[in-house]
């Protein structure tokens, strides 16, 4: 227990690092809009990225979220536009076609034993060509239109600088920790993700673990694009693109680990908000593109190295410490025979 | 029957290739006289030329059990630096020579980057290649200032994307050529034995005495400088250098890879069955365009051939292993 | 009084060859069965048959009398049947109390009511005085901590049969003595327990009957008087052994020192280690689960490294580089056989071809006709079951994996083979074969290094052996004929016989 | 489980309906006019353009293509002039995400300017109207942002394609087959393209088949990959257009490879396509003066700053037009040198 304090505090430090960073050597940075701008960017990744962290802690991976977005965006534009449908139905069916992407992630994963990397860039194809399925098209060429439903815009808004993403990404952090920490669920993903074989064993239908991180992943898809249209004002085609590689980003360096059963969403919090940080801090500097780019990535580079360092350290403790318990125990075996 | 062994042999034993098969005799049947011609192969493989001389190296980590995501952007980054320097140097055969070992010795030198810091810090490459891709596009920035860097001439640099031999686009020779030392060296050589080894257990083969380090360093070296290949034979077949060039290309690669039976666990895959593979995606974006389909909704395709294929592999494998059971849905449809 | 659990003419195939074949096996309320059969018998397939892993493909179970369907886990925790496996099966990044409670945890509208849980677990520790606490993190436990979280899964699902599969395998005797005595309270409350092991002498202690099966049929059910250590011998394998129970003549050798240890070591680990290993010797090193040996070993081959000390081969500085010392004449067997000793998707030609790439290849491109021969002339030649080099390792049966192993160095001009547990979960047959190589490797002058925590082998193989505890040199036994008590006690400290008595 | 989690978020949305109900929850232009309510009025005097610090931003769709490096530079070469301007560009990479977050930054560093090209028109109006409420004048460069902001420098797009219509044809004599090779789906420039080129041919040249079209995604070598399909499937093609230039040099060596003739448009008159018409291979393009169509931006900013305009003075967006020239080989020596991108 003290290790994963020790662990979250050290993620909590490198971000406060580099934001102090950022803050000493740029203008502008701590300032109240300019924060509440950067927990405003994280949020739609961070929302996503909770649903991501269950499918990397079961050893998983999801890359079709991005297009998942992408899709239900367009879907709720399309709704809105040749419908009229008003913003809490809307809501509701953005959810759904979420929701739905997760179920069909999960049956191809789990029903139809295709490995989740494969399964997810597969439908990545297929969501991005559902995109253009409901585009809307004025004389058969497409035309993105302005979405003009209030009930819509508004949750691209804030109430007194803080922005609504924000405030849904916070709770449903805490819910995703708590799912994670105090249910059945929780306590089975991270069985699933350790060891998949021995979860069989002890009787948890691992497959239906699979399927609900990846629904939960639709779902949060859903919510997260309702906050995207309603930011943007309107889906495009494009939209979405390149956001899984982000959410990726942002849950690994948060310290969920690709072999499963590692990580929580406290982490992948801090991870988000760190990549925010990152991208808002490399844009104040006024660098060429190039420049930024390359920090950028020297600067993720730099992260995981760390933490790796950091984590063979520990299991080196951990080691020592079994092994020393091992020779005590030898001792007094050998001393009662 | 010995023949369809041979031929079970040559797809690499790996069955969703058979969807290969049905979808190119679907493909005869609806565009007579117009798919199956010498013509229309030579450009579904031209078509994917620049990716597939990607995959001849990417497959190396990939065996390993790791992954590449920057071959987009040391393509770019390679090009880059080839066409640059032939700019900066009055397009001499001197220039193109020393432009394209230079963008080759570029992508070596990410590559075993990408080698050292997998195997010292153990840290998952997708997320370091990921990172790393933004670095070395930031470099074909820094190379292209950002514009678009015509190369028109010298011819020597015009062939190796645009020239021809025999009536066949000499980047097919080269995806072709790269293709078949892969197959050698994965086939034929220790190396290729050891990477095969060494992503089935990386451990074992460390107390067998197989210098496991140098097996990842030098398939991400390999997957490097295919990658660059690729990217000097991409800027020459455009005649120009641009920074964003290839972008999404490591999705292509990953694709043929898997749809042509590699495991991204490692251990399992062959370069036959990647080219398989990458052509199958080529067959299919071809016969799309040919039938008339628009490309909006090619991925719907896509993702239902991939699936498909990669589906009935692993139904196949369970059904003989007998390990696990079955797939209800299989079950099901069994019982129907 | 019907049976608690009865199989009934249970068949089985894996990629149409059969392994089970019409199988009756019967468990009595209360009763220790032992199930045993040498690897590839079919013992662990007709288990995972009844604890729902596999389908059987024909028979039925009955339970209490009643015919019962069996699909999956939880239909067997059900039913009241609980587990401990072989290989460990915990999570490791859980807490003891979540593995013990996974699957089967006390939640409300999906919430996990911890405290409660904790509780019962604690009562459970307490009960049968473990040395574990409930909240701590697995991955931080030792192995033999490990096993008792197993136990503790079983016992907690108040399991009317539990099967134990090798359970004694990674347990100091103290722990193996403590889980004897749990057994005999689960006998008293009434639990049945399948017994599996291959520890001959736990089995003839414990059971009250035997089943033995052998190449998929039922052999034979032997009731406790019925039960003679030979006769079970002859039925799992078909032919007598000799058990012997006293060492061959154990002695110094007068050849010249091939390797020579000297104050070794490695902080924390083990220290100061010195010996010395003759050619054409064979030395076994005995010792509890965590002496230290197998460390000590993976550092002289190169795999670890060392703080201090010297490590000398036929009177030169040795390297701390495997492919250095494969080339001077090394070969290593690693304990963890799956985790470190093959590569299970390769095939046995390719495993075995692994280390003779500096015979089967020319600058670099494998001879591939020299490599395939090598293969076909392994399998021959270790009688590898079944007989195909082009099948990978994975496939096969532990005895067949090691012999696999075992291949990658016998075409080699060795010097020197350490071998790590070598028949660990191994089969008597398959023992028997590789204590025949090892001794024709001495008898060609290879010098063999021996771990081993099986006595009998130990005394049955090596000419001296060397006992390790806490990480250092305990003693060492080089004359006379010695029994396996003496080892065990020199293991657990106590010194019997004088170890060096001919000084 | 499921459950739960749905009830507990509906518990959230409940709670943030209330918080809506108090009337506390703001959209974000209205937001951004009410932070700046003050800074409006002063800026409505303007700046000096001459000693005030002034900074300018400018966000392409994308960097690395020859369009934007054509425009910086035509800004950069009129804002050096002026040494109280500082001008960065930033990387828009083809993405409506990326554009408005670097909208809102540059918002919240309170830039003096922005001149955007409008990855999508629709997807940048809720941004733009956010900088213009927080009282900087966004000027669109090519491509339109749907909504009233202080100017737009517009593209030659629709016109583009209209040209090209009519040139193709009048020297195709009122019939012939054409075949597309558009731009990645949905992207405005191409649909733009696309609009003005099929209103000509359904209205003047019904004699002429549009035969295909598929998606070349901007890039030369996939323009390349579909030209070679079309010319397997269609023996008979007079006229391909592209939606810009890269992708006509594509489908100009594939057509060469094939040894069929026709005639190959792009759009844009990047001097690489230029040389490519000199050469023959290709037939013209519609050649736009990025350069002077950048500084006509920096100006149009220039002004605003120096003015005080913004949306709110304006009930629709200025719009300064490019003149588009259709180049081809009669004409090619009209485009000099120093015009050349």
């Amino acid at each position: 227990m003290r290790q994963e304090n020790m662990r979250r505090l050290i993620s909590v430090a490198s971000l406060v690092i580099l934001a102090l960073v950022f803050g000493f050597t740029s203008n502008g940075f701590f300032t109240a809009t300019n924060i509440l701008s950067i927990l405003r960017e994280c949020g739609i990744t961070g929302i996503i990225a909770i649903g991501v962290s269950f499918v990397i802690i079961t050893a998983g991976i999801d890359l079709s979220t991005g297009a998942a977005v992408g899709f239900v965006s367009m879907l709720c534009a399309n709704l809105l536009y040749n419908y009229a449908l008003p913003a809490g139905l809307i809501m509701l069916i953005s959810i759904l076609a979420g929701t739905v992407c997760g179920v069909l992630n999960g049956f191809i994963v789990t029903k139809l034993r295709v490995p989740e990397f494969i399964a997810t860039l597969s439908t990545q194809y297929l969501f991005r060509s559902m995109v253009f399925v409901f585009a809307i098209r004025e004389m058969g060429v497409i035309t993105n239109k302005k979405i003009t439903d209030p009930g819509i815009l508004i949750m691209g808004g804030s109430i007194n600088g803080i922005y609504l993403v924000t405030i849904t990404f916070l709770v449903l952090a805490v819910i995703g920790q708590i799912i994670l920490k105090k249910t059945k669920l929780g306590t089975y993903i991270y069985a699933t993700g350790a060891n998949r074989k021995s979860a069989d064993l002890s009787g948890i239908n691992t497959d239906k673990v699979r399927w609900t991180v990846f629904i939960i992943t639709g779902f949060l898809c859903g919510i997260a694009s309702i906050f995207e249209i309603g930011r943007i004002g309107s889906a495009t085609t494009d939209l979405g693109t390149g956001l899984e590689f982000e959410v990726i980003a942002a849950v690994v360096i948060g310290g969920c680990a690709f072999s499963g059963g590692r990580g929580d969403i406290f982490g992948t919090t801090v991870g988000a908000i760190f990549m925010a940080v990152l991208q808002n801090g490399i844009l104040k500097y006024n660098l060429p593109t190039a420049a930024q780019l390359i920090i950028k990535g020297v600067v993720i580079v730099i992260m995981i190295i760390f933490d790796s360092v950091y984590n063979q350290y520990m299991q080196k403790k951990i080691h020592e410490k079994a092994n020393e318990e091992a020779n005590e125990g030898v001792q007094t075996a050998g001393g009662e025979a | 029957m010995n023949k369809k062994m041979d031929i079970k042999a040559i797809l690499g034993k790996s069955q969703r290739l058979w969807i290969l098969v049905a979808v190119m005799l679907v493909l005869t049947v609806l565009q007579p006289g117009v798919f199956l011609t010498a013509a229309n192969m030579k450009s579904i493989l031209l078509s994917i030329s620049v990716y597939g001389i990607m995959v001849c190296g990417t497959i190396f980590p990939i065996l390993l059990g790791g992954i590449d995501l920057s071959v987009g952007a040391v393509a770019a980054a390679a090009g880059a630096f080839a066409v640059t320097w032939i700019v900066d140097h009055d397009f001499t055969n001197g220039a193109v020579i020393v432009g394209v070992l230079g963008g080759l010795l570029l992508g070596a030198v990410v590559g075993l980057i990408h080698g050292i810091i997998v195997t010292r810090f153990a840290v998952p490459p997708f997320l370091i290649t990921l990172a790393t891709q933004n670095i070395v596009y930031g470099v074909a920035q820094l190379l292209t200032e950002n514009n678009v860097i015509a190369c028109m001439k010298p011819e020597s640099f015009a062939f190796l994307g645009g020239g021809r031999l025999i009536g066949i686009p000499f980047s097919i020779w080269i995806m072709l050529f790269m293709a078949i030392i892969s197959y050698i060296i994965l086939g034929r050589t220790v190396f290729g034995r050891n990477v095969y080894a060494v992503g089935g257990n990386a451990e074992a083969c460390r107390l067998s005495g197989v210098r496991s380090r140098m097996v990842i360093i030098t398939s991400y070296v390999a997957s490097g400088l295919t990658a660059a290949l690729s990217g000097i034979v991409l800027a020459s077949m455009n005649r120009q250098a641009i920074a964003k060039a290839a972008q999404g290309y490591d999705n292509y690669v990953l694709t043929a890879l898997v749809v042509g039976g590699a495991s991204l666990m490692g251990g399992e895959g062959s370069i036959q069955g990647a080219v398989w593979g990458a052509f199958l995606v080529g067959v299919i974006s071809n016969g799309l365009r040919l039938v008339g389909v628009a490309s909006d909704y090619h991925g719907i395709v896509k993702c239902i051939v991939i699936v498909a294929a990669v589906a009935l592999d692993a139904h196949v494998r369970f059904k003989k292993s007998g390990l696990q059971k079955s797939s209800s849905l299989f079950k099901k449809k069994a019982k129907a | 009084m019907s049976a608690l659990l009865e199989m009934k003419e249970i068949e089985k195939s894996f990629n149409g060859s059969p392994v089970l074949k019409k199988v009756n096996f019967s468990v009595e309320p209360g009763e220790v069965h032992a199930l045993m059969g040498e690897n590839g018998a079919g013992k662990s397939t007709l288990i995972k048959i009844l604890t729902g892993i596999y389908p059987k493909d024909g028979g039925q179970i009955y339970w209490n009398g009643e015919p019962v369907t069996v699909d999956n886990r939880k239909d067997a925790q059900a039913l009241g049947i609980g587990v401990i496996y072989q290989e460990l099966s915990l999570i490791p990044t859980l807490t003891v109390m979540q593995n013990v409670m996974l699957g089967k945890e006390q939640s409300k509208f999906g919430f996990v009511n911890a405290r409660k849980m904790k509780k019962k677990v604690t009562e459970l520790i307490e009960k049968y005085g473990f040395n574990v606490k409930a909240d701590e993190v697995v991955e931080t436990l030792t192995i033999a901590q490990r096993q008792t979280v197993e136990i503790l899964k079983a016992l907690s699902e108040e399991s009317r049969l539990i099967i134990m599969d090798e359970p004694t395998a990674s347990l100091s005797a103290k722990e193996s003595d403590a889980l004897f005595g749990i057994i005999e309270q689960l006998r008293k409350d009434g639990v049945s327990v399948i017994y599996i092991s291959h520890r001959l002498e736990e089995v003839y202690r414990l059971s009250d009957r035997l089943t033995v099966l052998r190449d998929g049929v039922r052999e034979a059910v032997l009731t406790k008087e019925q039960i003679i250590p030979g006769d079970v011998v002859r039925l799992m394998i078909g032919k007598e052994l000799s058990e012997a129970t006293a060492s061959n003549s154990l002695r110094k050798s007068d050849a010249p020192v091939r390797l020579k240890v000297n104050g070794l070591t490695k902080k924390g680990v083990f220290h100061d280690i010195s010996f010395e290993i003759h050619e054409g010797e064979i030395v076994g090193f005995a010792g509890l689960v965590g002496a230290g040996r197998t460390e000590v070993m993976r550092c002289i081959y190169g795999a670890d490294s060392y703080d201090s000390g010297t490590v000398e081969f036929e009177g030169e500085t040795l390297a701390k580089q495997i492919t250095k010392n494969i080339r001077t004449g090394f070969g290593f067997v690693p304990e963890d056989r799956r985790n470190q000793g093959f590569t299970p998707l390769l095939s046995i030609e390719k495993n075995v071809a692994l280390t003779n790439y500096d015979t089967l290849a020319k600058s670099g491109f494998v001879k591939a006709a020299a490599e395939k021969k090598l293969g076909v002339e392994m399998v021959d030649k270790l009688a590898i079951k079944p007989g195909d080099s082009q099948i990978p390792v994975g496939n096969l049966s532990g005895g067949n994996q090691q012999k696999a192993v075992l291949a990658k160095w016998l075409s080699r001009d060795l010097k020197l083979l350490i071998v790590d547990e070598p028949t660990a979960g191994i089969d008597i047959g398959a023992k028997d074969e590789i204590y025949k190589i090892l001794e024709s490797l001495a008898e060609n002058g290879t010098s063999v290094i021996m771990v081993s925590s099986d006595l009998q082998e130990l005394l049955r193989v090596s000419q001296r052996i060397i006992v390790m505890r806490k990480g250092g040199i305990f003693t060492e036994f080089s004359s006379g004929r010695i029994t396996q008590e003496d080892v065990l006690m020199a293991e657990s400290g106590i010194l019997t016989k004088e170890g060096k008595a001919d000084e | 489980m499921k459950k739960k989690i749905v009830s507990l978020f509906l518990v959230g949305a409940m709670a943030a309906t209330m918080l809506m109900g108090c009337g506390g929850v703001k959209t974000d232009s209205e937001a951004a006019a009410g932070d700046s309510g003050e800074e409006t009025a002063e800026a409505a005097e303007g700046k000096n353009a001459y000693s005030d610090e002034i900074k300018i931003g400018f966000l392409p769709n994308v960097i690395g293509d020859s369009c934007a490096a054509a425009w910086a530079e035509g800004m950069e070469g009129y804002l050096s002039n002026f040494s109280n301007v500082t001008f960065n560009v930033f990387d828009g990479k083809a993405s409506v995400d990326t554009e408005n977050t670097i909208m809102e930054q540059m918002i919240n560093e309170k830039y003096d300017a922005i001149i955007l090209q409008a990855t999508d028109a629709a997807g940048l109006a809720a941004s733009t109207d956010k900088a213009e409420a927080a009282g900087i004048p966004v000027i669109t460069c090519n491509l339109d942002a749907d909504t009233t902001h202080t100017g737009l420098v517009a593209g030659v797009d629709v016109e583009a394609g209209q040209q090209i219509a009519e040139h193709i044809g009048e020297t195709l004599g009122g019939t012939g087959k054409v075949v597309i090779i558009s731009a990645t789906p949905g992207a405005t420039k191409g649909e733009n393209i696309d609009k003005g080129f099929k209103a000509v041919m359904e209205e003047k040249y019904s004699g002429i088949e549009i035969l295909d079209e598929q998606s070349g995604e901007w890039l030369t070598e996939n323009a390349n990959t579909v030209m070679n399909d079309f010319l397997t499937k269609y023996p008979e093609i007079d006229a391909v257009l592209c939606h810009n230039d890269a992708m006509a040099e594509g489908a100009a060596e594939a057509a060469k490879a094939a040894g069929r003739e026709m005639q190959i448009w792009g759009v844009d008159g990047e001097s690489k396509m230029l040389d490519y018409i000199e050469q023959g291979l290709c037939t013209g393009t519609v050649y736009t003066d990025c350069q002077r169509q950048g500084a006509a931006c920096a100006q149009f900013a220039m002004y605003a700053v120096g003015s005080g305009i913004t949306a709110k003075n304006l009930s629709a967006t200025p719009i300064v037009k490019m003149a588009p020239i259709v180049v081809t080989q009669e004409n090619l020596s009209e485009i000099t040198e120093d015009m050349r991108w």
